[in-house]
């Protein structure tokens, strides 16, 4: 078996998902390279949902009976464990959402509800960037159709990194919010939020940055940062799906206004008027996601467990190894930084002419399984003038073995369609 | 799924390109980025024409390239038919086994009976004929307020 | 044990159930009787959620390998179970939502963005009442402060019904939406629909039930109900925690405008502007709550399998039989109907000047679970000018005995304040 | 939880109702609805009174006519201290023990250790110690503006 330096023992680490021992297409193992759309679950995060569901299901909060109160310890447990994993200043930051969707969306309506300094409205810009998932353009597309704002954006190079060159052009005085993404969930891109924030700050931009595909693999510090938001789902970093965070900054959650309203997020009701619970809570409207908080709390329990910066250690190593086998392929074409350096484990390419999807199916009736398609980041596809890529995406489980069965696989594709 | 059939169409399709026609349109398969643009060109009840020209996968290709060998030259009656017994097939979930009476409607289209187990894939199989269907409706309604 | 006509052999019901096998407090098997809150989940979901994590976990749709075909063909899956559970007459009018919550908020949210002739604004009055948890009212008091439109609603009866005398004033021309609940989850009184929708359809006002407190208790059909939104819960009706549903009329949810932006609510996105997917997928952005979709569908296919008919007549029994035996004991007045009739499994009550927090606490020490407070129906308590109730909510487990526990845990509680 | 000392207070509470003072608060506790009106009179640094009418259960009844008792007559350094020695208590999660100092400065409050294991109830035990706090702050703000 290849070693490369600063790999984690997989063959430890694949005990504790059972879903990498799946045989798909006659007995085939399945080799699963599709972590950027969803990770596995290990053992530990199932145990924890079912003994939720066993011995200490209940409503949260409100209610005095023993299961009531350790449902709440456990949900609010989670929270807990969740500020930590980012290292937020208080837990009291850390929302519940159902995805990372739902809390990119959700800073976007306190926004467009704000009163001033915050509100968003027809004077005012809105800054993203063509590399954005899907989740982190259309809420702002949305926002600036309804208030009227101005939707600006920083543009790729060619060898897939934003392009700042006109960083003092696209944030101005306008600017209001600047939301990105700290890595490319097509290109692995991992995008310089220093110089972005520098430039947000000097002119009293909010910055939001959407961290769905950093959560998983590296550490993630919050107050290192600097931001004012920051996004990301439970599914991608082991957890359960269902299951989103937004982290905001204390002070700016107090003053912005609720989104979803309902039990939970409440002081005081009358049919007259409302008054809204203090954060966390105000943005976390009915019965939360509460089983699938505390399958989070064990996810980030297990990816600690490991170590965020061991994580970081493997992916890297192992795609460096993918780059270099992966470029060594006739007619592939990688889109996106074509080194190991400032990337995540996400790569994705083109080959030859073969269509992304025949190049899909054929590597899935080997039992490797990749995404294929425009990723929900579809400006991007366009960007480079193609329709699609195939993407393999690794994470803390994935061998240097998967990557030569990735190879092996492709070589096979280009021989099927030659 | 990739039967010689479809393989061969894919890597030599008919009819590609686009030609003068009565009505085009443009379709797109959201999922995957497939594009198809396709004209039909009628005279009166039969199909003297279908071109296109479009990107994507091997199914959506090979698809269009069948479709162009089995419809241009029949009456739309006919052509209807043919549409209909395909959409049948490709949305039976890999469970219709094409018979006799089936392959003599769609002849090389039969091909695609195992595209049908992929709901993934189906779109791509019937982006082309679902193409075919909007001009040429679209070719008779400008015909009807030509007239 | 007491017999009563319809009901179910809990016997056997119970062993699905792991959580009722739960001891509390030194060896108490716990009594639970707080379903109106959430219910418990029998071991078939918790399968269902075992399986999908454990063989089929993959991010749905837009996905051409095995493990994304099959985890789409059960989320798809669990929309044709959901579907048909309520009689929908088209599986593409079933929208999963986190729960019942962003379901109503959905609601709330597409109207006051939609074009004429759905939009509320300052023109348009809004319909709720009195007896609505607050799920179902904030979402239209944020509507009708930010819309400029006037909210007005029914007010309650003495014996915890709806006052429709006024009906005619209540909704009139200038009402675009009526929303309230199905079953009150505090009173558990069933509302007349049909005098409700008959008065909107005449003036072309739109209807928006709220089912949480049904769907889980009785047949929903919501073809029969003649609404055009239906919204509910899953984790009241033996799912997971993290899924909701709305139901709404095919042509609506075309017309309608997206709430939430990004991924997988799309057609097709550029920087400049995005198209939406048809429904349901234009109203579910993000990576939805897979597993607990599939979950849900596992709950829906249990509850089939025993009947709802033969639950409602079940939970009728009970009701029964917990009215008369708790109204002999002294100084107890129950706060709603206080006969079996339209009413369901849920009755809340005071006793005598004991504060409801001492009620529930002390039941708890013996192993009961009820949920004592506002039940976020605030303005029920504020009606009745009581600060809370105790209530005691029965399900599908429920059983005569459980009832007798509860009574003789009152007189305990009596005698320990007496 | 429900020590005897607690349902003492609560059959018979110390010093309900309300009568003259400086200042005058209502809290509401949102989850369970116990509300509290409190009214504080101070005399120089001394608390002449404490007084408080409300509804609510037996810890949240229980706890202000026990501070009732502690802290009229005392002069508000000292009563600060007795307020925090309480709220430490109340968040201790039932992990602290009282001990013979604490007893000294809490005397009959310490009935409330055992409050403290249940998150649910530390906000009706705190309902009245958060007003008179809030109340406090108030009676002094308004004497500084009157000064
Ligand atoms: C009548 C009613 N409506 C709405 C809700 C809100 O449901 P959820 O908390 O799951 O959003 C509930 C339960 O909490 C309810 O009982
Ligand atoms: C960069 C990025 N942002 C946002 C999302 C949206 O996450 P979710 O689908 O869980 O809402 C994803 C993944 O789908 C992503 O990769």
């Amino acid at each position: 078996m290849t070693q490369l330096p600063g790999l984690l023992d997989t063959e430890a680490i694949r005990k504790d998902f059972p879903l990498l021992d799946r045989q798909v297409h006659d007995g085939r193992k399945i080799v699963y390279l599709d972590n950027a759309a969803t990770s596995q679950k290990p053992r530990q995060v199932l145990d924890a949902l079912n003994a939720y569901y066993e011995r200490h299901n209940a409503n949260v909060h409100r209610g005095v009976h023993v299961l009531a109160e350790e449902a709440t310890a456990l949900y609010e447990g989670a929270r807990d464990k969740v500020a930590d994993f980012i290292n937020a200043p208080s837990r009291n930051e850390v929302i519940f959402t159902k995805n990372a969707s739902e809390s990119l969306n959700l800073v976007a309506n306190m926004l467009g509800w704000a009163d001033e300094p915050y509100r968003v409205d027809r004077e005012t810009e809105i800054v993203i960037t063509e590399m954005e998932h899907h989740s982190n353009i259309v809420p702002w597309q949305l926002l600036a159709q309804r208030t009227g704002a101005k939707l600006k954006w920083f543009g790729i190079t060619d060898d897939g990194r934003l392009d700042l060159s006109n960083i003092d052009e696209i944030i101005t005085e306008q600017t209001k919010i600047v939301s990105f993404t700290l890595v490319s969930n097509i290109m692995g891109t991992v995008n310089p939020v220093e110089t972005i924030i520098r430039r947000a700050q000097e002119v009293g931009a909010l910055v939001c940055i959407d961290a769905s595909q950093a959560a998983p693999h590296m550490v993630l510090d919050v107050q290192a940062l600097q931001a004012d938001f920051v996004a990301f789902t439970g599914h991608k970093m082991c957890g359960p799906t269902g299951i989103g965070v937004l982290w905001g900054r204390q002070e700016l959650l107090e003053d912005l206004p609720p989104f979803l309203g309902g039990g939970e997020m409440i002081e005081t009701v009358s049919m007259h008027s409302s008054t809204y619970a203090p954060a966390p809570h105000k943005f976390e409207a009915g019965t939360p996601p509460i089983a699938q908080a505390v399958g989070l709390g064990a996810a980030v329990d297990y990816l600690t467990s490991i170590g965020m910066d061991k994580i970081a250690e493997h992916e890297h190593a192992i795609t460096e190894y993918a780059v270099k086998r992966l470029l060594e392929v006739p007619d592939l074409r990688i889109v996106g930084p074509s080194t190991a350096e400032d990337r995540g484990a996400t790569i994705s390419f083109t080959l030859g002419d073969i269509h992304p999807h025949d190049v899909g199916q054929v590597l899935d009736e080997q039992g490797i399984a990749v995404r294929v398609g425009h990723h929900c980041a579809r400006p991007v596809c366009l960007r480079f003038g193609i329709p699609a890529t195939t993407r393999a995406s690794f994470y803390l489980y994935s061998t240097p073995a998967e990557v030569d069965a990735l190879v092996a696989g492709l070589e096979h594709v280009r021989n099927f369609f030659g | 799924m990739y039967q010689d059939v479809i393989l061969d169409h894919y890597k030599h399709p008919h009819g590609r390109g686009l030609r003068d026609g009565d009505a085009e349109v443009h379709h797109v398969n959201p999922t995957c980025g497939d594009e198809i643009t396709l004209r039909v060109r009628l005279d009166g009840a039969t199909i003297e024409d279908v071109s296109y020209e479009g990107q994507g996968c091997s199914i959506s290709q090979a698809s269009a390239s069948v479709l162009n060998d089995l419809l241009v030259g029949k009456e739309l009656g006919e052509a209807q038919k043919i549409q209909e017994t395909f959409l049948e097939l490709m949305q039976s979930k890999g469970q219709v086994e094409p018979d006799d009476a089936m392959e003599e409607v769609l002849e090389d289209a039969v091909a695609f009976a195992g595209v049908s187990k992929y709901p993934a894939r189906v779109k791509c199989a019937l982006l082309s004929w679902m193409a075919w269907k909007d001009a040429t409706a679209k070719a008779l309604s400008e015909e009807a307020k030509t007239a």
